[in-house]
């Protein structure tokens, strides 16, 4: 950590607006309110994720400006855009955008908030976990299989904690096959399943074989 | 914190083999260790070290109490076993079907042991990340009292009586457990895995018949997987078939210009549901 | 996005930054960090009003000095310091500091609140309030584990519809029991729990067994 860190505006792109970062903003139809303070009220009350195609119904604009809207305020809070870096950061995860506090300041708000973070995953249920992410939807024969033991409290266990969930259910052999859920995502801090990182590298003869439907390099 | 009273896994001085089972998640779990510990590659010779200290090591298990654990090594060992006697065959004379089928049947230990350990690796990069995303703090706040109030009132239509069936369903447990019998019947085969081996004898190679390329094989399902493999395979022009007469002997020669990986791992989509 | 806007941590004479609201701090003591930053990060996961005594305490700064940056921070949000005009604002509630939506996003808000809150109860909400009922007081791990589903959104929304309440944490997990309310009684249209019909006495009890690697958060 260094020293005070006093934003330098002498490079503000609108040299004499008060409110510049409203200015190209046309008020919104819908609403008639600038669409950028609208879709951060909304993300104040929101608790969880909020997906583009929900914030666009709610501010009743098109998918393309809310979306440039959204880079715009994550710029604004980042301090790209002429102000402060804020204490707080605009997070695209688990397929929507939501509020966190910056890295900058998690040691100050952990020491003021207590939270309880959940039980850590047993070594069993993140090997269990990788195999579901990687090979969905796959049941838990399979994913016994691959790990060589019985899975099915482990299962139970990771679908309690939301964290998979249950796809579809063969119709011909009635076995359930499971997949991750968006709350997976959010907790790994990712947006989709393409960020996971690439298994094929660890793998012998990368996508030889068996192995060939595990996502590639 | 619970005290551990065998957190080791061997004891190298003594040179005997122990292991503590709360330690170690199974069988492929158990088999890393050893290999590991062995600080070998996994080639024929460390194997054959591993698989004496493995059958060292089941025998002893304390039958009574180890029952569950120790019934999830049977196969493992049994191919290990297997394995072994490979490994005590004359080298240089595998014209034997069954010597065949043995080291195939080692290639897909050592396929599905690396496949576990790919895994594992993964798990850790999971292990990280839920750590440090667990440190993060999002905006998770009590929806403002005057929101709260103007959500629409509830419609509640259910009675007692369906409210308590609804428990009834809710509470009934919906995965029957089931004890594993996965190796009790034949697995399912991959056409996929199947085709892997065929490209691997046949790629840049002589052609070969038919009868040759299932030899070894004692499993129905393997040789059904093969032949459904190699249509695939012609599918993609990467073989062609001559066969002289109806029910004679059918030749399959390699005909693919080129041919990657990513051939392989769309073949065969058709059959994966 | 625009350009980067360069730190400028080479120090900068506090008198001339006219808008800067950072400009006037000396970095914190206790977390060497912007004291306004960190009050913002504070507030926003904060879920009660944050008398200024806690803030003061959370950030190690002098109770004028939270206070003098608590008003900043109210000018910041409502755009009298150069910037936008935020689509929240900070109030003082009850004795305490939180951050609401602006009352001229309220529509958008309630318009949205509205869609997520849907006057009727989803399948999974219902099975979760008869597990409750019929298991409480019970944690929501407990629930997850019988439900084999996450239900931590699903429980808020029955917390937020009063027909479910907190009846104490468990003072050593820290796990908090739920249990169904006389709302819930007056719906169902019985005078107490008592009257709810028994079911069948042989199912297992749910808290047992495989939820034990779970610690209900």
């Amino acid at each position: 950590m260094t020293t005070e860190t006093p934003i330098d505006i002498t490079d503000r792109p609108a040299a004499d607006g008060a409110d510049e970062a409203d200015a190209p903003l046309a008020p919104h139809a819908a609403a008639d309110l600038p669409l950028e303070r609208a879709l951060e009220a909304l993300l104040i009350v929101a608790d969880e994720p909020q997906p583009l195609t929900d914030l666009a119904a709610a501010v009743g604009a098109p998918l393309r400006e809310v979306s440039a809207a959204i880079a715009n305020l994550v710029a604004d809070f980042d301090g790209l855009t002429g102000g402060v870096r804020r204490g707080f950061e605009l997070r695209e995860v688990g397929g929507g955008w939501r509020i966190y506090v910056r890295t900058d300041y998690d040691e100050v708000v952990t020491d003021y908030v207590h939270t309880q973070n959940p039980a850590r995953l047993s070594p069993a249920a993140l090997e269990t976990l990788a195999v579901i992410a990687y090979k969905q939807p796959i049941t838990r024969g399979a994913v016994a299989a691959i790990r060589a033991v019985n899975v099915d409290s482990v299962v139970r266990t990771l679908a309690g904690r939301g964290l998979i969930t249950e796809v579809f259910t063969d119709s011909e052999t009635g076995a359930i096959h499971y997949g991750t859920t968006d709350l997976l995502l959010t907790q790994l801090g990712i947006n989709s399943l393409d960020e996971l990182p690439p298994i094929s590298p660890l793998l012998p003869d990368g996508a030889d074989g068996f192995d060939s439907d595990l996502r590639p390099a | 914190m619970v005290p551990s009273p065998d957190p080791v896994l061997d004891t190298p001085d003594s040179g005997v083999f122990r292991v503590a089972l709360s330690n170690f998640d199974g069988p492929f779990d158990l088999l890393l260790t050893l290999i590991g510990k062995r600080e070998l590659d996994i080639t024929e010779i460390a194997l054959s070290a591993v698989t004496d200290e493995f059958l060292e090591y089941l025998r002893g298990l304390d039958a009574a109490e180890e029952m569950d654990r120790a019934s999830e090594f049977i196969v493992v060992a049994a191919t290990l076993l297997d394995l072994k006697i490979a490994g005590l065959l004359p080298q240089g004379e595998l014209v034997d079907a069954e010597d065949v089928a043995l080291l195939e049947a080692r290639d897909l230990l050592f396929a599905r042991l690396l496949q576990y350990r790919a895994f594992k690796e993964a798990a850790r990069w999971f292990e990280d990340r839920l750590r440090v995303e667990s440190e993060r703090h999002p905006r998770s706040v009590r929806l403002e009292e005057k929101f709260r109030e103007s959500t629409p009132e509830l419609h509640w239509t259910l009675g007692v009586q369906d409210f308590a069936a609804l428990a009834l369903v809710a509470l009934t447990p919906r995965e029957i457990p089931t004890v594993g019998l996965d190796h009790l019947h034949a697995p399912l085969v991959s056409i996929r895995e199947q085709a892997a081996h065929l490209v691997a004898m046949l790629r840049g190679g002589e052609p070969m018949s038919f009868r040759r390329l299932i030899s070894g094989v004692t499993e129905r399902g393997i040789v059904v997987a093969r032949f459904l493999a190699l249509l695939e395979l012609y599918r993609h022009a990467a073989v062609s078939f001559e066969q002289i007469e109806p029910l004679g002997e059918l030749t399959v020669t390699w005909s693919a210009a080129d041919w990657n990986a990513e051939n392989l791992a769309n073949l065969g989509a058709d059959y994966d549901n």
